[in-house]
């Protein structure tokens, strides 16, 4: 009795959570073999040896990479100031519910408002203009569609920075960093050493393990990407999905390679996560 | 004494907190605003009023999205709830959590187009149900690892005081565990309410276009240019999280994060 | 029932079996005067007129043929889509993967005003459509400057490689089909003629006239808006550049799609639109039903329909979406044709009469996606 | 014997936690258990009450073997370390809490928990959420809560851990006046010398899994190993030269 | 007198709690203080380390008025009921903390941290991250971060309140010898009797925000508001009739 529920609980595990992502793996490490796929004639390596030739995945690789960890860095360390600074303030009633409302903002009306404030043509530019500081569009800084995916980047700050100071104010409070200052205080640190020889490291490495599944989440961002981001390189996401709904139909099982090993990287993170630390509550 | 520079920082940032909100609002009662103008040469209900009357479809898409975010949360949180007891219990208890970060961290629209074939072999491509499974498929998985920390020793204590007490495992979960995990759950679900909600690859993927959820609208408009309806369909984006946040407000605030 | 040779079947039949039914549209959605027609004035017309309900979703050329060969390739029977709307190198992709119901073309009524004669119309990209889609538009390529801030507009690769020297920043390529359209008419014009491109693809053709193309983009590109660094993804987005003077020259399909957008105030009313010396391309857009939908009645009455004066009328509006019938006018009843001609002149964009002379014909699906494939590596990925 | 433990081992992994466990307890009595951290002391209660499977050996419980009756069904109650009281009921629905499983009548409910909450001192409390009551006041919520079901055995795993010196000894006193009123018989486990000796009418020392029942408390008392005799003799030296207390 | 606390109030709100906070000690003694929970024996020492302001009084320590230095000033630590480990460092590092925020040579430090983890038998433990302690140890490092540093002045907040019997005694008897061998001074709060008998060389007793210094132990144990007397009659009780210990 009490076994056979114990069973169930466990099969719907596996069938909701388990099975989609192994059939999505399967399903793509067969395409990228040419073993299905309408146009595909049987097996061939020849898919994974385009993909490896061609250095368009790599350099999105980096390129995803390099934003995502400028992207968290930036986010992190904002937040780390705010939280150090301005603890206090946030027990303010009407503050305490304002830092909570960028959390109602999902990211493709983020990168929506980045575009119009940031674009050539958008709000500050047009401020710009009015100011005389610019007379003609062009003049204004390139700041969506960009080349330094500025953009993308001050979306994806404006997005997790918010996430970032809550969780500190909460770590704050459960590591009783609070009380072990003071305790610092009384060891003869005073308030620079106490910032970074307590505050800082116990919050870094409380959050180490969020910091990295952020950096993850903005590898694989869409949305913010596609909407601000340019045509050469493009995020991970973005150029998967661009692979897989080409024109070439003969070329799709490239996208199914990439797809492949995009999943292999991040699976690999996260044993790597797993294997330093038990994840326990990092459901964020 | 030293000028404390707290009050100005302070502003600055509410200011930068309330800014798109009102941004956008005010862009959504615009139109007719041409560069290099600061402001628009027409403001008022126009696109609001369009909002209701003209077959945009954007009150459909709305009451489409609340539908399908609804049913999203409420399975995810009730059914990621009684799984993750098992999870968490199990002997392999690490393995089976590892095995439930995967399908949570990958990227949702690459996770879709790869699992679009199956969908539809079900048939259910392209179909409000076929979308409620997929955001389920992502969002059950996060409140599976977000119940986690629920269940640990003194839970499990508990269930064992119940049990002694005379319960069974249906007396524990109905008279004690739920009304013991309330705040998370009212948390979890307005997480898996806002994943759903805010979710736009993995739906454009397996909705192909056809269930057009606000995320979708969204993004045709402004894909079409058409700011305006961008912003008004924003609004009404912004709006139900915001709502279920100052409602939720207690418990959001205190096991958010 | 659901296996009713529609084929076969007689229109009165197909007319009962459609009414009061559901029918799914597949489209590209990206322009704002299109959707207000669908949305505004076909959705509710065929609910008055035959009780159909007409579901958009948005999806266009790759979108479709995935969707169509994800559903071969999972035995759906039931498609979620009906029709859809396509031209040139979808229609070709379709007809490989034998994604496509027909012939269907001439069982409709309507397709008695249609001059399936004319090349521009009854062939595709160089393909004999033979009834396996439905002529819906008919609209040339153009070219859109403001005369006011730009009197001499180019004409020529060669003048344009003047243009974008003495105003650097203001000419891009979008990368959607206007862009690569674009690239064909300049492909054309590499290749001494108007009907350089006509035929079969030609590989080696095509590898000599890219390769100069190529050059020709990336010797001028730092040049273009962001110097070249990069470029639009969407047409949209070149309309808005335009409007705030962020470029100075546009194009567009359906004559520049100037008319609607200055009287909505977007362009300037000194906005012109011309073709290119050597031509730009004039093409048709057709409807096609899917191989398996499930309407496939209901599919052929909203076509039928979309085709009818009365639609085509309505979407000639100089307020509304200004597009070219497809309708050959002089085979209409007396009342539509004066209806058609009295519809006033364009203020501001040409007409298709005044480009028609430097018309050319869409090249084979090929060079499409070729030079999407190659704009990619040789100019975005550079 | 009201209670006797057969022969009851378990293991966890390797590591065998709980050794051949034999004892038997006479009913309305109270056996203290004392032992350090980590020796088996809540495992041993956690196998009579159910909570946890032992490798072997049998519970008879009033002349029925109950070793393989699920915990629900045993009419033994476990009484946490800590007093866990549901957070989400008040005072009243806590003691309430097993008579409700048990579906009996709302009048019947009402007058019992009533008297309960009298005998702990609690009449005004009713109404209160656990977290607005003091530590001595939780534990005698989680007492009621157990005694109000009548169990034929009561476990109690360091009940008065928590407990300031004070409320502590109170707690005590209120303790055996309950046990004897409702002839409850009970393990009573602890770390204090004090009250195990206080509290039980027979004692037992556990040691990393065996436990040894005196026969008396004389013969607790003597034996060094229990520490007893060093507690009488700080105390005793106490007693400023001379002078004579008692 | 080493240290002298004169004339120090303090309130919360209306509540008083401290009332004319007035004794002094000498140097390398420990004077106990007992008093039941909430009486004002936290905010007492936090005041007197300098973590609370007073409304009132002086503090003077070594002939220095210190009343309105800032705590990291005062070379006075304060340490924590429960033990308050760094979480980010391990135990070597835990100890070295207050040296090198000082600043002080690489090799200085390596030598006094290994010399103090051998003084709290946990040579071998150096590396291991606080949560992987048991209690005691935990409570170990934390004194050796607070010795370590010569304070002036040691204030204890009941630091063995969380430990079992056993371990309480190990470490009582531990903070002895280091007391001794580090000729500290400190205050000790304990709610435990014999503990403070045992680490007291003075025994104070707080009661709603007064504290009361007894001359001599005699005179405390004498008290029979204390409860010694108590404690000594139920001990001696347990002799049995006719043998004498002693
Ligand atoms: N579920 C378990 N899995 C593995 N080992 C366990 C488990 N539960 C308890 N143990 C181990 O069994 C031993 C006995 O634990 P138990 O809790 O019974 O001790 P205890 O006497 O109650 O200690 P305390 O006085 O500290 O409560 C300990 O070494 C403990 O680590
Ligand atoms: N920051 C504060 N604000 C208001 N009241 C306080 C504050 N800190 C302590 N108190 C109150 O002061 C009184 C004395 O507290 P204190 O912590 O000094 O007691 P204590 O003797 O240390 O108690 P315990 O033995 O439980 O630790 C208590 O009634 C407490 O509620
Ligand atoms: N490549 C297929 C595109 C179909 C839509 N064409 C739009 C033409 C605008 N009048
Ligand atoms: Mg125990
Ligand atoms: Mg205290």
């Amino acid at each position: 009795m009490k076994n056979k529920e114990k069973h169930i609980g466990f099969i719907l595990f596996v069938v909701f959570a388990v099975l989609p992502f192994t059939l999505a793996f399967g399903y793509a490490l067969l395409y990228s073999f040419g073993v299905i796929g309408i146009v595909n004639e049987g097996f061939t390596l020849k898919f994974w040896k385009e993909v490896f030739t061609s250095s368009t995945l790599g350099v999105s690789f980096i390129y995803s990479s390099v934003i995502a960890l400028i992207g968290v860095i930036l986010s992190v360390s904002l937040a780390l100031w705010i939280v150090l600074k301005y603890r206090e303030s946030f027990g303010n009633k009407y503050l305490s519910f304002i830092i909570y409302m960028p959390l109602a903002v999902p990211g493709i009306v983020s990168a929506f408002f980045t575009y119009q404030l940031f674009a050539q043509s958008g709000f500050f530019a047009r401020l710009s203009y009015q100011l005389n500081w610019i007379e003609t569009a062009q003049q204004f800084p390139d700041l969506v569609n960009d080349n330094w995916a500025i953009g993308i980047i001050i979306t994806f700050i404006s997005l997790l920075t918010p996430f970032f100071i809550l969780l500190y104010l909460n770590i704050y409070k459960d590591e009783r960093i609070e009380e072990l200052s003071q305790l610092s205080r009384a060891l003869g640190a005073n308030k620079k050493q106490i910032a970074l020889k307590v505050s800082l490291p116990i919050m870094l490495k409380k959050s180490w393990v969020l910091i990295v599944l952020y950096f993850i989440f903005l590898l694989g961002a869409y949305e913010v990407p596609l909407i601000l981001g340019q045509e050469s390189p493009q995020m991970l996401s973005v150029l998967i999905l661009r692979e897989l709904k080409q024109f070439d139909l003969t070329k799709i099982s490239e996208g199914y390679v990439m797809a492949v090993l995009y999943t292999v990287v991040i699976m690999s993170a996260t044993v790597f996560i797993f294997s330093r630390k038990k994840l326990r509550n990092n459901a964020y | 004494m030293r000028i404390s520079l707290k009050p100005f920082f302070l502003s600055i940032m509410v200011l930068l907190i309330l800014f798109p909100f009102v941004y956008l609002l005010w862009l959504s009662l615009s139109a007719d605003w041409s560069f290099p103008q600061v402001m628009p040469d027409y403001f008022g209900l126009k696109n609001w009023k369009a909002l209701l009357i003209s077959e945009t479809g954007l009150l459909r898409s709305f009451f489409q999205s609340v539908i399908i975010s609804v049913s999203v949360g409420f399975t995810a949180t009730l059914s990621g709830f009684v799984i993750s007891r098992n999870i968490a219990y199990h002997p392999k208890k690490n393995t089976l959590t590892l095995l439930s970060y995967f399908p949570y961290i990958i990227s949702p629209v690459v996770f879709g187009a790869c699992l679009s074939y199956f969908f539809l072999k079900l048939g259910i491509f392209g179909q409000m149900t076929g979308v409620i499974v997929a955001q389920f498929m992502i969002s059950f998985p996060y409140a599976l690892i977000f119940f986690n920390s629920f269940w640990g020793e003194k839970t499990k204590n508990m269930e064992d005081l119940v049990s002694t007490l005379g319960g069974n495992r249906l007396s524990s979960f109905t008279k004690v565990l739920l009304p013991l995990a309330k705040g998370m759950l009212l948390v979890c679900f307005f997480q898996t309410f806002l994943i759903s909600w805010f979710e736009y690859g993995l739906t454009s993927v397996i909705g192909v276009g056809k269930v057009q959820t606000l995320t979708i609208k969204v993004f045709l408009f402004i894909r079409e240019a058409n700011y305006f309806y961008g912003a008004l369909s924003s609004c009404l984006l912004i709006l139900p999280p915001l709502v279920l946040m100052y409602i939720n407000k207690k418990y959001v605030f205190n096991k958010l994060t | 029932e659901e296996l009713q040779d529609w084929k076969n079947a007689s229109w009165s039949e197909i007319k009962e079996e459609a009414s009061s039914t559901t029918v799914n549209f597949m489209m590209w959605q990206g322009s704002p005067i299109v959707n207000d027609y669908i949305n505004n004035y076909v959705k509710p017309t065929l609910k008055k007129k035959y009780n159909i309900t007409l579901n958009i979703s948005s999806g266009q050329g790759p979108e479709i043929v995935q969707l169509m060969m994800g559903e071969k390739q999972a035995g759906s029977e039931k498609g979620q889509v009906d029709m859809v709307w396509i031209n040139g190198e979808t229609f070709f992709q379709l007809r490989k993967i034998e994604g496509l119901w027909g012939p269907f073309t001439e069982k409709l009524p309507n397709s008695q005003y249609i001059d399936l004669n004319n090349p521009f119309i009854g062939i595709d990209f160089q393909q004999e459509i033979n009834g396996m889609e439905c002529p819906w538009g008919i609209n040339q390529f153009a070219f859109v400057y403001d005369s006011s801030k730009t009197p001499d507009p180019p004409k020529t690769l060669a003048e344009l490689e003047t243009f974008v020297k003495v105003n650097p920043g203001t000419f891009t390529i979008s990368n959607d089909f206007s862009g690569m359209t674009l690239l064909k008419c300049f492909m054309a014009e590499m290749s001494g003629s108007p009907d350089g491109l006509d035929g079969e693809f030609d590989q080696q053709k095509y590898d000599t006239l890219s390769a100069q193309l190529w050059d020709y983009i990336n010797r001028n590109s730092k040049y273009f808006w962001k110097e070249g660094q990069t470029f639009p993804k969407e047409h949209s987005k070149m309309d808005q550049m335009f409007s705030s003077g962020e470029i100075l020259l546009s194009y567009g399909f359906s004559e520049g799609g100037i008319e609607d957008k200055v009287l909505q105030g977007l362009f300037p009313k000194s906005t012109k639109g011309y073709a290119w010396e050597n031509g730009t391309v004039l093409n048709s857009n057709y409807l096609g039903i899917t191989y398996n939908a499930t309407n496939t009645a209901g599919a052929m009455q909203v076509i039928n329909f979309l085709i009818s004066p009365e639609a085509q009328l309505k979407r000639a509006e100089p307020s509304g979406m200004n597009a070219n019938p497809v309708l050959d006018i002089s085979k209409l009843p007396a009342e539509y044709k004066t209806q058609f001609e009295k519809i006033t002149a364009r203020q501001y964009g040409p007409s298709l009469d005044e480009l028609s002379e430097n018309a050319i014909k869409e090249p084979a699906p090929e060079y499409m996606l070729n030079i999407y494939e190659d704009f990619r590596t040789y100019v975005l990925e550079k | 014997m009201f209670l006797e433990i057969q022969y009851i081992n378990k293991s966890f992994g390797k590591e065998q936690i709980v050794k051949d466990l034999n004892f038997s307890l006479a009913p309305h009595k109270t056996l203290s258990i004392l032992g350090k951290s980590g020796c088996g002391k809540t495992s041993m209660l956690k196998i009579i009450g159910g909570l946890l499977k032992a490798d072997s050996g049998n519970i008879i419980l009033d002349g029925n073997d109950i070793s393989e009756l699920e915990a629900e069904k045993r009419n033994i109650v476990y009484l946490y370390q800590e007093d866990l009281l549901f957070p989400h009921l008040n005072v009243f629905e806590n003691i309430a809490f097993g008579l409700r499983i048990k579906k009996q009548k709302e009048a019947h409910i009402q007058s019992k928990v009533k008297e309960m909450l009298e005998l702990l001192e609690l009449e005004d409390q009713g109404q209160k959420m656990p977290h607005q009551l003091s530590g001595g006041q939780r534990q005698r919520v989680s007492f009621g809560r157990a005694i109000i079901i009548n169990p034929a055995l009561l476990l109690l795993d360091e009940p008065f851990g928590s407990l300031d010196a004070g409320t502590r000894q109170r707690m005590q006193q209120l303790f055996k006046d309950i046990a004897h009123k409702f002839k409850i018989t009970s393990l009573f486990v602890t770390h204090d010398l004090k009250e195990a000796i206080l509290m039980g009418d027979e004692i037992a020392f556990m040691q990393s899994g065996k436990l040894k029942l005196y026969k008396n408390k004389e013969e607790f008392i003597a034996d060094p190993s229990t520490g007893v005799q060093n507690e009488i003799g700080f105390w005793e030296n106490l007693i400023p030269k001379g002078q004579n207390i008692i």
